[in-house]
């Protein structure tokens, strides 16, 4: 196993020049240099990985090569060629284009006017639109990806899934814009796919290799390595380096954090559990909903119960159930002996449920907002701060929790949209946390789009938390992590807990146990 | 068990990001538009800017004042109340029909009828999920046609002017008590919104509702206060008008509504919610109080009068609104 | 002739001073300049400042009350000495406190058309007169036309104006007494135009799809209204309709010379710009004091006329003269007091 | 850590999924359903009002708010608000009655002063629209305050005097009748179809629907959107236009309150036909069905006789049950309403 650890930028190949270049580019946002002096270079019909925890600021200088960010010093060289990006039609007519990291599809238009938009070519004259052209166009954008999504649906009716392949169809249109061969960018396309999808991903991000070339980020790392030629990491806003395809991971995450890690991320045993029976925190007696039927469900206090199930299998509307925001028809919930009103959310916060929605951006925060609002937003976090806030008592709490999780922050009043998605996250969590009063967490991916550290370090903290008595349940973003992180596995299919496996540690099962289980 | 060795903290050490002097002077924009708008009527007519003047105006900005005050908060929740001045003329009704026969808690009976009104329409909006806005037109009309009726189609004198009268005097001679009343409305709402939790789940409501509920936030309870603080203020803003006009009338505030949504929005509160406060409406209802005096009295002509009116109320918006809060403009 | 008395915003008008008639400000109010009958009062209160040497200072208040209000406590506050109002209330709520802040500013005030009956007028002494048309009289007036139109028998309906005004109230008793006097015309409907000609215009095509040919008269309370009216039977196809309104607007006496209308009552816009000013001038300046106005002119109905086609000609072109305004001839149009 | 590829037996066959949707949906049917429910009721109450001659009317009727609610629909799709339409409205009513034959004037422009009239209209639209794009005001203020310069240049031009159409061609669209219905309503209908086209098949149109859905995401894909916010509201100024124009034909004369009340009718019928003030949603179709709704409430209620007292409480109360009951289908747990 050679790791090829470099700390200079590779030298442009003499014989073409790489298809972008970046040098020391710099850009400060209020309180936060995010990019400090950054090199990089993407060769021609080469997959290049890109690396760094949460906040290193992947997301920034990508934004800069597609001219959203415009960078305060540096420079960007396409093809030999100094060039100023201005705006994301400047970027696509060099040929760089970019599926973001946080969705940006419209929703309310279909899937097709999604894939073309901006770029429609023949699909408008004057103005008018061929919707039969239309439908031709992205039809053909989607068959490159293999996707098998009505053109013509609405995309907000399309799983999050689905959508995510229609931004995959949506950059692939770059290929009509211009005659280089083009360079595209996909920020942490998979955090939000599964298996099947993200393989589908790989063969096209092969394909596309063969006439462009292709920048990917993503913070499963064994996922970068087996998909890029090299992979460029990011620290603290700046290069520190670049290994081969044929690293391992902990090599790399070495590389990220700057120390030795740990491969035992799932902190198993930290959790200390008394074996005596008794009786489950969380009761669910053949619960009916929208898209789930008679699930019954224990979890006891301290467990980790993971639900695992392919899309459409009804965990994540089980979840929102559980916390009230999703009607139920039938069935009963018991927590702690005491019948939970499933009536609205407000209930089922006082009764002791915290909620960790997968849609961070518009569920999970309020973006506008700061740190520390978002923090203390519940109404047990109110209390724990008095019936007036105390700025002091605030700022106090808030820090605690800004320390304790590493949430990468420049103050506690800066809005949490200005934070990376990881450290978002964190706060999300952290709200549940600072009253110290949960009993039952639902944690609906809580781990989506986080770097290894912050994902050992929740890891860490759902078993901290579990020790202390919490229940959870958890929605894994992997197989892998649900069988890591929980205690027991529920799996679910059509909308009925079809089976439980039980996962105490040194006696997991693997994923293949749960797949026979899954169809 | 081994723990994972994680990022050190961040070796650029945060600075606390400090607001610069133009984001200082941006949330001071509505007094500066305030005093640029004084300084111009200054010029055009020096006349204007005597203490006389001035008085007068505050005075006549009282119930307006009021009337933004309450509907400010339904607007940062990210509804809007178009109620607030049918509700207002109904209250002037009300008032003069209560007052022989409650006497000294004529007011607060008035207050509280208007408030359990926007209660209601609180509830109504946030149970059967109908747009503020519906809502709240249909309100208009509904207290509208109930004022027209219990009226009997035409105003009610008071039957003891005394009953208002402490609302006409003035506070060290110049300080109209309407003015200090409407003064301590923004005042309590802004102090309440600032040192409770409710600022800030007014706020998140306004900026984003699914995350506020997700988050466990008494979202439908602190949409119904809204609503029903926004009731209760166009009952106050009516005693203020019955005691400068001595008599109660369906349609007394009707044409209130429009200069109080200007007011919010002059004040440079986001009219599509959460960025905004109430100190801001008070600074947004003397512009347009100032506006729609102002320009007849230092001699503008009707026509022109309306054209600048138009002109000045959206180059003050211009000016005001703090967009670096705001993603898009809607 | 200045007295040293100086300011008359003290106590009232006892030892009033003289105003140099070249320091009176006159100020004519009304809601907007957007309609004839209002625009062609402040063009006669122009006529008149004219006739004195002086402006008149043009206020509307685009039918908004608490904007009537502001704009009135605005102007008394700044200086009053001389100062003469001729105000169009923009309803009857709205006049005590107008007058209140004249009398207690010492401005000279009067006021025009909307006044709750229980105000007096003497009670005031800066408050100089109450000039109005007698609505019930006028309502009456129309409604024996539109009788006598139709033939004394059939179906009409009214059009009323905004509700809670004095006008639409009294115009519409006015009907009723004329109802109540033919008995075999029969009110078919009444519903409320607001005075607007747009809104006249459908509440009258359902009209007359809900009662067709039944209609045989339409009653407006004001001009304008019947002017929507008039188009909606044309529109209609409809030219059997008798249609009736009140304020002498020049469409509607065009309408009148037509044959397609029926009568109308004259409102004097002009002649109510002027007079208004005129009183309080003549006070102003001394030339007659406030308190040689005979209470019967303190407030009172000003002469009106039933217009109708054999009439019409005479009304075409209002005129207003100097000795209309002239200050021993100001009350020579009265009909009498309000009772 | 197992490779993803170890993952790949993951593989199931297409799972049960919702069914994308396409087109138009259960969701849109409320506003539909409240009109025939009103309609019924209505005609069961009233004989008067079930002839066919109060049903020409009650279109006659709906003709103008439908030109403006055409106007304001793509406003209020791309998720700003309109308030523009009275003082549009009157500057474009005075100015085309003083353009075509009138009694104030020589002008006999006929067609030509139509198109003049509309044109400034759309000019003061797009000040609107330029507003907002340019000085970032708020369209809610925008609108408002050019609302305002309207009437302002309105009352110049009336100059106290009103001017009377004489024109023959403007006076007979009101009067002359085709199939029925009053060639105004015709021009409505007219409107509406090209409304939908516009909505349906260019780029204005669905760009309008995208900028209420997600603004931010447009900039994204690289569509600058500041031109076509200005277009959406030079169009609405069009249509308002022409709306203050179809006014004038009505009462033979240019009046400057032409358009008064006409903004929030048009937006209640917006509303009530199930567009979302949010945007994004709704259309042409949905608030041709809330202007008949309106419309018919309107008419019913003189026509059952309600008291002229009580008809705008009525009409207040039924537009609240009408949205309450076209909003229980799409009816969700944690559904915004703002
Ligand atoms: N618009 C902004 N304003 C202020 N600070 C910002 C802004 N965008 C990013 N930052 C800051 O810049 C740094 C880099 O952020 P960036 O989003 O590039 O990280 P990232 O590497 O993509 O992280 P993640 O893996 O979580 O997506 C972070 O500290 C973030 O808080
Ligand atoms: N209110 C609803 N009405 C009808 N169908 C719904 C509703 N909510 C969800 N569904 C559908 O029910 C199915 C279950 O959805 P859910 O998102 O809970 O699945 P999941 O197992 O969490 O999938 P994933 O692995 O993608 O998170 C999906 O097909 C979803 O689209
Ligand atoms: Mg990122
Ligand atoms: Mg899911």
């Amino acid at each position: 196993m050679t790791t090829n650890l470099q700390t200079e930028p590779v030298p442009p190949a003499p014989a073409a020049p790489p298809a972008l270049e970046v040098r020391g580019l710099v850009k400060h946002y209020p309180g936060v240099k995010a990019l400090d002096g950054v090199d990089l270079v993407v060769r021609q019909n080469e997959v290049l990985g890109l690396a760094g925890e949460n906040g290193a600021g992947k997301s920034t200088l990508l934004k800069a090569l597609v001219g959203l960010v415009r960078p305060d010093a540096g420079e960007i060289w396409v093809r030999g060629e100094r060039v100023r990006l201005r705006s994301v039609v400047d970027a696509a007519n060099h040929g760089i284009g970019m599926v973001f990291q946080e969705q940006s599809l419209v929703p309310n238009l279909t899937a097709a006017e999604n894939i073309v938009l901006g770029s429609e070519g023949p699909g408008v004259r004057t103005g008018i639109y061929r919707w039969s052209t239309m439908r031709r166009l992205a039809q053909e954008q989607l068959d490159k990806i293999g996707s098998h999504i009505d053109p013509l649906a609405r995309t907000d009716s399309l799983s999050f899934a689905d959508r995510q392949m229609v931004e995959i169809a949506k950059v692939l249109r770059i290929e009509e814009r211009t005659s280089h061969p083009p360079v595209i960018i996909l920020d942490e396309p998979t955090s939000v796919l599964e298996s099947q999808e993200i393989e589908t991903l790989f063969t096209q991000v092969r394909r596309l290799r063969e006439f462009a070339s292709v920048v990917f980020v993503s913070h499963r790392l064994d996922e970068v390595l087996d998909v890029c030629d090299r992979v460029a990491v990011l620290r603290g806003g700046r290069s520190v380096g670049e290994v081969s395809a044929d690293a391992e991971p902990a090599d790399l995450h070495r590389m990220m954090i700057g120390s030795t890690g740990s491969d035992d991320h799932y902190h198993e045993g930290v959790a200390v559990r008394s074996d005596e029976p008794r009786r489950p925190r969380l009761e669910v007696r053949g619960l009916c909903g929208p898209s789930f039927r008679d699930v019954d469900l224990d979890v006891h206090a301290g467990e980790i119960v993971g639900i695992v199930g392919v899309h459409g299998s009804g965990r994540e509307d089980l979840c929102r159930a559980l916390f009230g925001a999703e009607p139920t028809t039938a069935g009963e919930v018991v927590l702690d002996g005491a019948r939970l009103d499933l009536s609205g959310t407000r209930a089922a916060c006082a009764a002791g449920i915290g909620y960790v929605p997968a849609e961070r951006k518009t569920e999970g925060m309020v973006g506008p907002m700061s740190v520390a609002d978002n923090m203390t937003l519940t109404k047990q976090a109110a209390r724990c701060t008095g019936p007036i806030v105390r700025p002091g008592k605030q700022a106090t709490l808030v820090d605690t929790w800004i320390e304790r999780l590493r949430i990468r922050t420049p103050h506690r009043g800066t809005a949490i949209q200005r934070l990376s998605g990881g450290n978002q996250q964190k706060v999300v969590l952290a709200r549940w946390l600072v009253a110290g009063d949960v009993r039952l967490l639902l944690l609906d991916h809580p781990t989506r789009g986080l770097d290894i550290g912050a994902r050992s370090e929740v890891y860490r903290l759902m078993r901290e938390l579990a020790a202390t008595g919490v229940a959870t349940v958890l929605l894994a973003d992997s197989l892998e992590e649900a069988i890591g992180m929980s205690d027991r596995i529920v799996v679910m299919s059509d909308g009925r807990a079809t089976a439980q496996i039980a996962a105490p540690a040194g006696a997991k099962p693997t994923p293949l146990d749960l797949v026979k289980e899954m169809v | 068990m081994s723990t994972p060795v994680l990022a050190q903290p961040a070796p650029d050490t945060p600075v606390v990001a400090r607001p610069t002097v133009g984001r200082r002077l941006t949330s001071f924009m509505p007094l500066i538009a305030l005093v640029v708008l004084l300084a111009a009527l200054t010029v055009v007519d020096p006349g204007f800017f005597t203490l006389s003047s001035l008085t007068a105006a505050v005075r006549t900005a009282a119930p307006l004042v009021v009337l933004a005050a309450g509907a400010t908060v339904v607007v940062l929740c990210g509804g809007i109340d178009l109620s607030i001045a049918a509700l207002c003329s109904l209250a002037t009704v009300l008032f003069a029909l209560w007052l022989p026969d409650l006497g000294a808690v004529t007011l607060a009976a008035v207050v509280a009828a208007t408030a359990l009104i926007g209660l209601l329409q609180g509830v109504a909006h946030v149970l059967l999920r109908i747009p503020s806005f519906i809502v709240t037109l249909g309100g208009m009309s509904i207290y509208a046609a109930i004022a027209l009726v219990v009226s009997d189609a035409g105003p009610i004198p008071l039957s003891d002017r005394d009953a208002t009268h402490w609302l006409t005097l003035y506070l060290a001679g110049v300080l109209p008590m309407a003015f200090v009343v409407a003064l301590l409305v923004v005042g309590v709402v802004s102090l309440v919104l600032g040192l409770t939790p409710l600022g800030s789940w007014v706020r998140a409501i306004g900026y984003s509702e699914s995350a506020a509920r997700l988050a466990g936030s008494p979202v439908d309870l602190v949409k119904v206060g809204a609503f029903t603080l926004s009731g209760a203020c166009a009952g106050l803003a009516a005693v203020m008008l019955v005691s400068r006009n001595f008599s109660g009338s369906p349609t007394m505030a009707d044409n209130l509504l429009l200069p109080a949504v200007a007011a919010i929005v002059v004040g440079g509160t986001a009219i599509t919610g959460g960025h905004g406060s109430v100190w801001r409406s008070l600074a947004g209802a003397l512009v347009v109080t100032l506006l729609r005096v102002g320009l007849p009295i230092v001699g503008v002509p009707s026509a022109y009068e309306q054209i600048l009116y138009g002109a000045i109320i959206v180059a003050a918006v211009a000016l005001t609104l703090d967009r670096s809060k705001l993603l898009v403009i809607k | 002739t200045e007295t040293a008395a100086g300011g008359g915003a003290a106590g009232g008008g006892e030892a009033a001073a003289a105003c140099d008639p070249a320091d009176v400000q006159l100020v004519g109010q009304v809601r907007n300049e957007s309609n004839p009958y209002e625009a062609s009062w402040l063009d006669g209160g122009d006529a008149f400042a004219e006739q004195v040497g002086l402006t008149q200072e043009r206020l509307t208040y685009d039918g908004d009350s608490t904007r009537q209000q502001e704009q009135i406590s605005q102007l008394l506050a700044g200086d009053t000495e001389c100062l003469v109002l001729n105000v169009l209330p923009n309803g009857d709520s709205d006049t005590p406190p107008i007058v209140e802040g004249a009398q207690a500013a010492g401005a000279y005030l009067v006021t025009q058309w909307n006044k709750p009956a229980d105000l007096d007028v003497t009670e005031y002494d800066h408050w100089l007169s109450h000039i109005t048309y007698d609505g019930v009289a006028s309502g009456k007036q129309i409604g024996d036309a539109l009788a006598e139109a139709i033939g004394g028998s059939g179906g009409i309906v009214a059009l009323q104006g905004i509700l809670d005004t004095g006008a639409a109230k009294d115009r519409f008793a006015g009907l009723e007494e004329s109802l109540a006097a033919n008995p075999d015309v029969e009110l078919l409907d009444d519903q409320t135009a607001n005075f607007s000609r747009a809104e006249a215009l459908e509440v009258t095509k359902t009209l007359l799809t809900k009662h067709g040919d039944d209609i045989k008269g339409i009653w407006a309370a004001n001009d304008d209204m019947a002017l929507g009216a008039l188009e909606a039977l044309q529109q209609a196809g409809r030219d059997d309709v008798a249609v009736v309104g009140i304020d002498a607007v020049p469409d509607a006496l065009t309408a009148i010379e037509d044959g397609t209308m029926t009568a109308t009552v004259s409102s004097d816009g002009p002649w109510q710009g002027g007079i208004g000013l005129a009183i309080g001038y003549c006070v102003a300046t001394g030339e007659l004091a406030a308190e040689d106005i005979a209470d019967e002119d303190r407030a009172w109905f000003a002469e009106q006329f039933l217009i109708r086609q054999d009439n019409v000609a005479d009304f075409v072109s209002p005129e207003t003269s100097a000795e209309d305004f002239a200050c021993d001839n100001l009350f020579s149009r009265s009909q009498g007091a309000i009772s | 850590m197992t490779s993803p590829a170890e993952a790949d037996t993951e593989v199931v066959p297409p799972a049960r999924r919702p069914r994308p949707r396409r087109g138009v949906s259960l969701r849109d049917a409320g506003p539909p359903i409240a009109l025939v429910v009103l309609f019924g009721v209505f005609a069961a109450l009233s004989p008067g009002f079930r002839t066919v001659s109060n049903v020409q009317n009650v279109l006659d009727a709906a003709a103008v708010l439908a030109v403006v609610a055409c106007g304001i629909s793509f406003v209020l799709m791309t998720g700003s608000i309109d308030l523009s339409a009275p003082g549009i409205m009157g500057a474009s009513a005075i100015t085309v009655a003083l353009l075509v034959a009138n009694n104030r004037n020589d002008n006999d422009l006929g067609l030509v002063g139509i198109v003049v009239a509309v044109g400034l209209a759309a000019a003061l639209g797009c000040l609107s629209g330029l507003a907002l794009v340019l000085l970032k005001v708020p369209s809610f203020m925008a609108t408002l305050g050019v609302s305002a310069v309207g009437l302002g240049v309105a009352t110049l031009l009336f100059a106290g005097v009103q001017p009377n159409v004489t024109d023959p061609l403007l006076e007979g669209w009101a009067v002359e009748r085709f199939a029925g219905l009053a060639h105004l309503t015709w021009i409505a209908l007219a409107c509406v179809l090209v409304a939908w086209a516009v909505q349906r098949y260019t780029r204005l149109g669905r760009y309008a629907f995208a900028i209420g859905g997600a603004e931010e995401v447009l900039a994204l894909s690289g569509v600058r959107v500041a031109p076509y916010k200005v277009a959406v509201f030079t169009l609405a100024g069009a249509f308002y236009g022409l709306a203050g124009v179809m006014v004038t034909s009505q009462l033979g004369a240019g009046l400057v309150q032409a358009g008064k009340g006409y903004d929030f009718a048009a937006i209640t019928a917006a509303v009530v036909g199930g567009t979302l003030l949010t945007g994004g949603r709704g259309g042409i179709l949905h608030s041709t069905v809330g202007v008949l709704l309106v419309t018919v409430l309107t008419n019913g209620l003189v026509q059952v006789g309600v008291s002229p007292y009580w008809q705008g409480g009525v009409q207040g109360l039924i537009v609240v049950a009408a949205v309450a009951a076209a909003v229980i289908p799409q009816r969700r747990r944690n559904q915004v309403t703002k």
